[in-house]
């Protein structure tokens, strides 16, 4: 029997490694991996924790989630490929074009 | 009578607001005579209050309530006591005649309305002063004459030199204002009340605070008056036309100090120290003005430090507890230093302005009637012994000083300024009337009627006003101090002999300083070029070590005392008074306002610029650093949450 | 009919209606700003000669529900207090489209109606009881007169805008804070919640918490009026106002802040008012002296007749912390003194500024001689700036300093001193300006009717208020001895080491 | 060996999930993150979710994948050749974050009820669909309309441009 | 059932309008954007109109509480949206694709809406967020050859669906440490253990990346800069309003307790999203971002009113984030009123003179900037004023004040905007900005005016009365 703080420490562990790729790698479709692991991290302490209170709505969760984050995804993917298509940007360094300008200066 | 008493201070202030507001309709020939007219009937009232029993008991009118606040309702009222009676009769009576003279004086001026609404508001002001039955408007009145004062010295404004005349005056007296307003409030905190009526019978008890209200109103009057060490602006307002000089400048506004002392004697005899430091302020101004009197080349200027020096004899006459005689010699004092003025003016007016004596001298400006006149003034001021008013007036003051604490000494300062009077005056009248030459200029026909009547009025006056008090001892009446001693104090005398003797010196001070003007006038008119021999060879051997001995390092020392303590010291202090300020505020401007406060306020916007500019520079459009910043705040709440003290 | 909402909404809308029709038509916005501020002026005398107090001291009252969820009223009432200085703000509403007539060049419309909502905003100011409401007119007043400074004014007029506007909203918030505190401490002592002056009145705030709600009404009040170290705004403002603006500003912004002390800090805050007395009286001498001084090396003569005010003001404060009836009956007479005084001046300068471009003071000299009449308007309010006795100052300075020698007079001695110092830079920037050799040969106009006449009644007030000043002080008398009994009583020698 | 299983294959899970912060080349990437996922579909089974662990196997590890590789092969994405994968710039900051991170959510995580002798159960597809179709049936309903919506959103962006 | 029925109709309504609109669009050339967007506009009032005849308090299923608050909300989102879709009928940039999907997208995400409002159940909030935010990706970039549309679509489904992670983790955390997602539930089980506050913090990080709070707003100025200006209003309006509307039930409504471990949390959110969101506005040049970073002020504001922890805190939050909605609306409106076809105009000399050249949308552009700097008689001041007090009623004066001196710091930049529209030398031309924008202008130009004069509407409503 796996204690539910184990699973869930993996569950978080996953979701760092997730957040660690978002934060590191700076390739578009890298990012939207790191989100993917993050989502699973999640998924898996859901499925966790409804082993715990033995209730279907972990499962649900889970389900739920695949669901809308795959939704989520499709459209950042369609919005990585389009800056792809439209700019060639396949690193965030690629897309710096909205940002705070130099003040000018004002009274 | 009572009821027409505002007419007199109200004459001329419906005559100033009437030239104010509709003086332009006026034709400009009827506009001094409108004037005179205002002048006129307010001298009428006073004549008609003389009349009317003033003389013996006061008229008191109220016009309003001007505030109320918690139970104190200072009024607009007068009060109409043989004092004021005095004063009122002095200062409508001369500033009618210099309303006079001034239409004649000032025909050719383009301004006059301006010059006559000022001349008439000051007689308003200065009637108020006398008339006000309570401090708060007396002080109206007085701040009302400084004012006048300040505008009419400034008349001639184009000339910065005096305007700057005209400020100087105003802010040197208002020092003293301050003081005087200052005593107003502690008085009124004390006694709740500034009405002369009450106040003066409750200040008779014992009060602390009487040395400081009384050394504070000194004060006031020192400004006012011109007396030491505030006496700097009055040769200054000699920028002023001669009839303003003569009306404000001798006759009316600069006694106004004397007036106030006499007017809250009750509070100096409450502080002994403090009437004493009147007297000795008295003689010392007394001998300084007389010094630097006679150092003078200016006409205009020698008069101004006489007033300064006569104005000292009244002062200590009040220090002495002589009030009366303070106000008889003010009375006098008016006569002969507004006839003295008006004749310097006349002289300088047909002399194109001219104000040098030695050259008026050359120019022979002077008709016989101003001649005249002149002479009569100058030896009233020089007390000539029997037949001037001065005489009479600084003889008895002399006396009466003899007996104050440390009268000798008192006396001895009075004497000798009485001597340098008769030196400096004489050495005026000498230089400008009596000449070796030939004169430049023939003297003008006759004088205009409004210059010559006021001018032989004032001769009279000079000459009779005399009688109206005897000196002590000689048997004649007495009638001025014992009029007026139901109000004020009469003066002690020494003892029978020690009187005779003391008028018998002062009498011989009188002569002697005229005797002594001769010389020094001969030895200045020969100019440097005259050796110190040619005096002894022409047998004046006497005189020129007089002279030598008394004279010139008397001259010496008036010119010492005119450079180094009117120009140097007080001057100096004076210029560094003002610089001080300046440099204050400036500092203060560098240092605090564009300092601290605008240097704080920089700080302030330099550092939500900064604050802007880098959190600016976050906004980077880098989507790691986005999402860096994100997970940072989870971090920071999880983090706040958990591991502060306060955490679950 | 309800006077005192007529007297608040009537410019409003009047301004409102103006700007709306006059369609860039510049007659159409003048003449109508005139004729909408003269009625209020009428309306105004009028309310003053029907008033009779009711029982409890006030003239008028109205009171209607406003949001009864945070128990917020629409509450007008109007004592003796209130009516003097409504009528100083109707006064100078005349006067204000007068002075602007020409000097305004372009967007008239705009200008009146903005011109107008100020003045609503600080008739609000005097009349509004109901603490949130009068915070709303406070806040409302600023946001017009922002607009002229920073529309209408002259080069810097934006720096001194959001200087302006800044301060005086920096300070106001935190008067906000201090609102919201007292109101629910009056809640929780009570049970009742509600905004209402006349309920907080009995609110027992006292100690540090009593201290520091005053502080919050205070901070708001002293950049109003304004004192010594948050003054900074002033003159900035001031310079760079339009004439009318600079008239409205010195004439009654800065009133509203000396009124706020005597309406809310001193009868809500008794304790801790007291308390700080020592500190607003020192507060008060400072900026005497200090304006006084600053004034002194002014080139600008807008600048120094602003640190001029700052030194008058300091006066107001002084008197007002001295409470008791003279201190009081002082600081309100100084304060319409001062703002018909300080007002004139402004109008004149605005007058020389119409005719040469400029305000330097070096750029003048001996204008006397070419418009004697603008040289002696301007020596008559000069002289009562400086406090000649039989002018509108001395009313006020004179009562004032009787009030604190009462209890200090060490401090008294001080304050008098800044009379000095105002001779000093008043008479400097006279002579300076009109006395002298002309400086510059241009074709100096003297004074028009129009200008007359604005200055003329200005004349009058000041001569009013300084020979006859008794009809104000009676109204006063009244609203003045609530706010002294309101306060425990100071016995002499308590507040400061004076006497 | 239950035990054995489950922590075996969570290493495996995290090692796949950790390699993909260092490969160079997406496409191993997504060969990692396969890995990964069906690492997590057997723990999801191990944890009593039979069909959530299908649909794991199905949707992410089937459906998810493809479209990652599709995308990448129409970016034709490949690194330069034999370039090191080098640290990015300002990785410090990130890597703290990540530490902290992983310290924080341990904390949280190890705050959970404890569950000292619990029985394993199996939920199965039946209690699950039970639980989707009653309680969240209106999710359910609003879950169909998202995805609806997400087709309406990459057509309009995929559109080249409006005739 | 029918009742449950019912009490769905608004989110039937809105859920239904997207797929007509849709199906509309088989039809393009028969059919008008104008019809397009009347049509949209009737679901939309429709909805509200159904939401108006709620009974209140009702539960609906499982999921669904409908209570005050929800009313409210659910109307400011129906007629917000409606606002919204005018402005983008009249907005240039997008002229001709503002059509089936873009209307049918706008109403989905207003579906999220509605349910963010009206959920207990922590699951379906998350849905309704994603049905939130999912349309936004694209309507954020809409017309992706826009510059900087693509740019701004990339970074914010990237960032969302970061944030998004967290609000997932954290949901999750509250379902491992209480058992059941069921906000009800979790209150009223006596679940009191660290977990569940760290748990809703996590929570609270995604909302606060959907409210921009900082430090998660950094999206927020280069998604409104890049957003066609309806869209920005959309995402800065109701949006947030939806996200906020949840946190407010969450805290008050349903987890007491939490919302009391959490002040501390929450206070420090405010002051710093306060003081960095009014900095970075200080000197901002684009107007665009300027509106962002003062919106991020104003969220800090609203965390103000909830750090109070009362009831007075509650009904300032909703009553703040009503008026927000408003006055935001009124000033994007202006935003894209002024439009060219090739886009916003952004920097704020672009704006110079606008107030002369067109004296109704500038007197609308500068009630609404005093209100968003909060003075009164506008709402804005009223907002502010009940924030403050609630901050003042719970002892937290310290938060007041410098929520008080942020404000004043704000006058700064609006007053700057306001100088700007004055100035004398204006723009070259003014668009005639369309009629429906200048329909959606005025209308919230006044009623942010009678909001603030009689606030008595929103405050009388009674919003605890969750059965």
């Amino acid at each position: 029997m796996i204690p539910l703080t184990h699973s869930l420490f993996v569950g978080a562990l996953l979701f760092t490694l997730g957040a660690a790729v978002v934060l590191l790698r700076r390739e578009l479709l890298f990012l939207l991996m790191g989100l993917e692991i993050m989502f699973n991290g999640a998924a898996l302490s859901a499925v966790a924790a409804g082993q715990h209170w033995q209730g279907a709505e972990g499962q649900v969760l889970a389900i739920f989630l695949m669901a809308i984050t795959t939704a989520e995804l499709v459209v950042a993917l369609i919005l990585v490929w389009l800056a792809y298509q439209r700019f060639q940007a396949i690193c965030v360094d690629d897309l710096v074009a909205l940002r705070d300008g130099r003040s000018e200066d004002s009274p | 009578m009572s009821t027409w008493l505002w007419l007199i201070p109200g004459s001329p202030f419906v005559g100033a607001l009437t030239i104010a507001l509709l003086g332009g309709r006026l034709p400009a020939a009827r506009l001094p005579w409108f004037a005179c007219a205002a002048a006129g009937i307010s001298a009428l009232t006073v004549a008609a209050a003389w009349l009317g029993g003033a003389a013996q008991e006061p008229l008191r009118q109220t016009l309003y309530i001007w505030l109320a606040v918690d139970g104190w309702q200072p009024s607009v009222g007068f009060t109409l006591d043989r004092l004021a009676l005095v004063m009122v009769t002095v200062v409508s009576g001369v500033g009618f005649l210099i309303h006079v003279y001034s239409v004649a004086f000032m025909d050719k001026e383009a301004e006059q309305r301006r010059y006559y609404f000022y001349m008439n508001l000051f007689l308003a002001g200065m009637l108020v002063l006398v008339l006000a039955d309570n401090l708060l408007l007396l002080y109206f009145g007085w701040e009302m004459v400084g004012l006048c004062s300040f505008a009419l010295i400034g008349f001639w404004y184009r000339d910065p030199v005096k305007a700057a005349a005209g400020r100087k005056a105003f802010t040197v007296t208002r020092i003293g204002d301050t003081a005087l307003a200052i005593a107003i409030f502690l008085l009124f905190v004390q006694f709740g009340t500034l009405s002369f009526d009450v106040l003066f019978p409750l200040g008779e008890g014992d009060w602390e605070g009487a040395t400081a209200v009384a050394l504070l109103i000194l004060v006031g009057a020192l400004g006012k008056s011109a007396q030491l060490p505030l006496q700097v602006w009055l040769p200054d307002a000699m920028a002023g036309p001669s009839p303003v000089s003569a009306l404000i400048h001798a006759a009316t506004m600069v006694t106004a100090g004397v007036y106030l002392i006499a007017r809250t004697h009750p509070l100096f005899e409450l502080a002994p120290g403090v009437q004493w430091t009147v007297a000795a302020i008295g003689v010392l101004t007394i001998v300084y003005g007389a010094s630097c009197a006679l150092a003078q080349h200016d006409i205009k200027r020698v008069l101004a430090y006489s007033t300064v020096s006569q104005i000292g004899y009244m002062f200590l006459a009040l220090g002495c507890g002589a009030y009366a005689l303070a106000l008889f010699h003010l009375a006098t004092h008016a006569c002969f230093k507004a006839l003295l003025f008006l004749s310097a003016g006349t002289l300088i007016h047909s002399a194109g302005g001219e104000h040098h004596i030695g050259r008026l001298g050359e120019l022979n400006a002077g008709s016989r009637t101003v001649q005249l006149c002149f002479l009569v003034g100058a030896a009233s001021l020089a007390a000539v012994p029997f037949f001037t008013a001065g005489f009479y007036s600084k003889d008895a003051i002399l006396t009466a000083a003899w007996v104050a604490p440390v009268g000798g000494l008192l006396w001895l300062f009075a004497a000798l300024g009485a001597l340098l009077t008769g030196v400096y005056i004489f050495r005026v009248y000498l230089t400008v009337f009596h000449r070796s030459a030939e004169p430049l200029l023939r003297p003008r026909g006759r004088l205009p009627t409004p210059i010559a009547v006021p001018l032989l009025l004032l001769a009279a006056l000079s000459l009779s006003v005399g009688f109206l008090e005897f000196p002590e001892g000689s048997g004649g009446p007495h009638t001025w101090s014992t009029w007026l001693e139901s109000e004020l104090d009469l003066a002690k005398h020494p003892e029978h002999h020690t009187t005779r003797v003391l008028q018998a010196l002062s009498a011989l001070m009188a002569v002697a300083g005229i005797a002594l003007a001769f010389p020094l006038v001969r030895r200045e008119r020969a100019g440097k070029s005259l050796p110190w021999q040619s005096f002894l060879q022409t047998g004046w051997r006497f005189d020129a070590l007089y002279a030598r001995l008394f004279v010139q390092p008397y001259h010496r020392t008036a010119s010492a005392l005119a450079r180094w303590v009117e120009q140097g010291l007080i001057e100096a202090g004076l210029n560094g008074l003002t610089r001080g300020f300046w440099v204050m505020a400036a500092g203060l401007r560098r240092g605090v306002e564009f300092g601290s406060v605008e240097r704080g306020l920089t700080f302030l916007v330099v550092g939500l610029q900064r604050g802007h500019a880098m959190l600016s520079a976050t906004q980077n459009g880098l989507l790691s650093r986005y999402a860096v910043s994100v997970t940072t705040g989870t971090l920071a709440l999880l983090g706040f949450w958990l591991f502060w003290p306060w955490g679950g | 009919m309800p006077w005192l909402t007529v007297l608040i909404f009537l410019p409003l809308v009047g301004g409102a209606w103006i700007w709306v029709r006059a369609n860039g038509q510049v007659e159409y916005a003048r003449r109508g700003a005139l004729f909408v501020t003269t009625v209020e002026l009428v309306i105004v005398n009028f309310v003053w000669l029907v008033a009779e107090p009711g029982g409890d001291g006030y003239l008028y009252i109205e009171r209607h529900a406003w949001i009864p969820a945070v128990g917020i009223q629409y509450l007008l009432a109007m004592d003796g207090l209130s009516l003097v200085l409504v009528l100083l703000t109707a006064l100078l509403g005349p006067i204000a489209v007068l002075v602007s007539w020409n000097a305004i060049q372009h967007n008239w419309p705009a200008f009146a109606f903005l011109l107008l909502a100020s003045q609503a905003g600080i008739m609000g100011v005097f009349l509004s009881f109901d603490l949130v409401l009068f915070y709303v007119f406070w806040e409302l007043m600023l946001v017009p007169m922002y607009f002229l400074v920073g529309l209408w004014g002259h080069e810097r007029r934006l720096y001194a805008a959001y200087k302006f506007f800044l301060f005086t909203v920096t300070g106001s918030l935190l008067m906000l804070v201090a609102i919201l505190g007292i109101y629910f401490v009056h809640g929780e002592q009570t049970g009742n919640n509600t905004f209402d002056y006349f309920q907080l009145l009995n609110t027992d705030v006292s100690g540090t918490r009593g201290m520091w709600l005053m502080l919050g009404f205070f901070v708001a009040f002293a950049v109003k009026i304004p004192l010594f170290p948050v003054h900074s705004w002033l003159p900035d403002a001031h310079t760079e106002a339009p004439t009318a603006g600079s008239i409205i500003l010195a004439g009654l912004l800065l009133k509203t802040g000396a009124y706020g002390l005597l309406r809310f800090c001193l009868p809500l805050f008794p304790e801790a008012s007291a308390a700080f007395a020592p500190v607003g009286m020192a507060l008060g001498v400072v900026g005497i002296l200090y304006g006084a001084l600053l004034a002194l090396v002014q080139e600008d003569m807008k600048r120094l007749i602003a640190y001029s005010s700052v030194s008058h003001l300091g006066f107001v404060v002084f008197g007002i912390y001295a409470w008791n009836l003279h201190g009081l009956s002082g600081a309100v007479i100084l304060m319409l003194a001062h703002g018909v005084t300080t007002g004139a001046m402004f109008a004149l300068v605005g007058m020389l500024e119409e005719r040469s471009k400029t305000r330097q003071l070096s750029e003048f000299g001996g204008l006397l001689s070419p418009m004697p009449r603008l040289g002696a308007f301007l020596l008559l309010f000069t002289l009562s700036s400086m406090g000649m006795p039989g002018l509108a100052n001395f009313v006020g300075e004179f009562l004032v300093l009787a009030g604190v020698f009462q209890h200090a007079a060490g401090l008294g001695v001080a304050g008098a001193l800044g009379i000095i110092f105002g001779v000093v830079y008043l008479l400097w920037m006279y002579q300076r300006a009109m006395l002298g050799a002309l400086r510059r040969e241009r074709r100096w106009v003297d004074l028009k009717r129009r200008e007359m006449v604005s200055l003329g009644i200005f004349a009058a007030a000041v001569l009013w208020l300084g020979l006859y000043p008794a009809p104000f002080l009676d109204i006063l008398q009244g609203p003045l001895g609530v706010i002294m009994e309101s306060g425990p009583h100071l016995s002499t020698g308590e507040v400061s080491g004076g006497q | 060996m239950y035990k054995l299983i489950f922590y075996l294959t969570a290493v495996i899970a995290i090692g796949a999930a950790g390699a993909i912060l260092i490969v160079r080349h997406p496409v191993h990437a997504a060969l990692y993150l396969i890995a990964s996922l069906l690492a997590l579909a057997l723990l999801f089974f191990l944890l009593g979710a039979p069909l959530v662990a299908a649909l794991q196997v199905i949707l992410y590890a089937g459906a998810i994948m493809v479209l990652f590789l599709f995308v990448m092969m129409v970016m034709d994405l490949r690194p330069a050749s034999n370039e090191r994968l080098a640290l990015p710039k300002g990785w410090r900051v990130p890597t703290l974050l990540v530490a902290a991170l992983a310290v924080e959510l341990a904390v949280v995580v190890f705050q959970a009820p404890l569950s000292g002798d619990e029985i394993w159960v199996s939920v199965g597809p039946k209690a699950v669909g039970q639980s989707l179709f009653g309680t969240y049936l209106i999710a359910v309903e609003v879950a169909a309309i998202l995805l609806l919506a997400a087709l309406v959103a990459v057509l309009y962006l995929s559109r080249r441009s409006r005739p | 059932m029918a009742n449950d029925l019912v009490a769905l109709l608004p989110f039937i309504l809105l859920a239904m309008g997207g797929c007509i609109v849709l199906t509309l669009g088989v039809w393009r050339r028969y059919v008008s954007t104008w019809t397009m967007t009347m049509v949209t506009l009737s679901f939309l009032v429709a909805s509200a109109v159904a939401a108006a005849l709620w009974t209140v308090p009702q539960q609906v299923g499982a999921m669904l509480v409908i209570d005050g608050m929800s009313l409210v909300f659910t109307l400011a989102f129906t007629l917000g949206t409606a606002a919204i879709v005018l402005l983008a009928y009249g907005y240039a940039p997008t002229q001709g694709e503002t059509r089936d999907e873009f209307l049918s997208l706008i109403l989905f995400g207003t579906l999220g809406m509605a349910l963010l409002a009206s959920t207990k159940n922590l699951l379906a909030a998350f849905v309704g967020l994603e049905m939130l935010a999912v349309p936004l990706y694209a309507l954020v970039a809409w017309r992706p050859s826009r510059p900087g549309a693509v740019e701004a679509g990339v970074k914010f489904g990237i960032l969302a669906g970061f944030a998004a992670a967290f609000f997932l983790y954290g949901i999750i955390l509250v379902y491992a440490s209480a058992g059941t997602l069921d906000l009800t539930g979790i209150s009223s089980s006596d679940v009191e253990d660290r977990m569940l506050t760290a748990a809703v913090i996590l929570v609270l990080v995604g909302v606060g990346f959907k409210l921009a709070l900082v430090p998660f707003h950094m999206w927020a100025p280069d998604i409104y800069q890049a957003s066609p200006a309806p869209v920005t209003a959309f995402v800065a309006t109701v949006a947030k309003a939806a996200a906020l509307a949840f946190l407010i039930r969450l805290l008050s409504l349903q987890l007491p307790h939490v919302w009391e471990d959490l002040l501390p949390v929450i206070g420090l959110l405010a002051v710093v999203t306060m003081v960095v969101g009014n900095l970075l506005a200080l000197r901002q040049q684009n107007l665009k971002r300027l509106l962002a970073y003062s919106s991020i002020a104003h969220l800090g504001y609203i965390m103000v009113a909830l750090a109070a922890g009362n009831d007075l805190g509650r009904d300032a939050a909703i009553y703040y984030t009503v008026v927000y909605v408003i006055m935001n609306i009124g000033a994007f409106g202006v935003v894209a009123a002024v439009a060219h076809s090739a886009g916003d105009r952004e920097t704020l000399s672009d704006y110079s003179g606008l107030g002369r050249r067109d004296p109704a949308l500038g007197v609308a552009m500068g009630v609404c900037l005093l209100a968003l700097a909060g003075l009164p008689p506008t709402a804005g001041f009223m907002a502010k004023f009940l924030a403050f007090g609630a901050a003042v009623d719970a002892d937290r004066v310290a938060l007041a004040v410098i929520a008080v001196l942020n404000t004043a710091l704000a006058f700064f930049y609006y007053l700057r905007i306001l100088v700007v529209l004055y100035k004398e030398r204006g723009m070259v031309s003014v668009p005639r900005a369309n009629g429906t924008i200048r329909i959606v202008v005025i209308t919230a130009t006044v009623a942010t005016v009678l909001l603030g004069v009689f606030p008595g509407w929103l405050l009388n409503i009674n919003y605890l009365n969750n059965g």
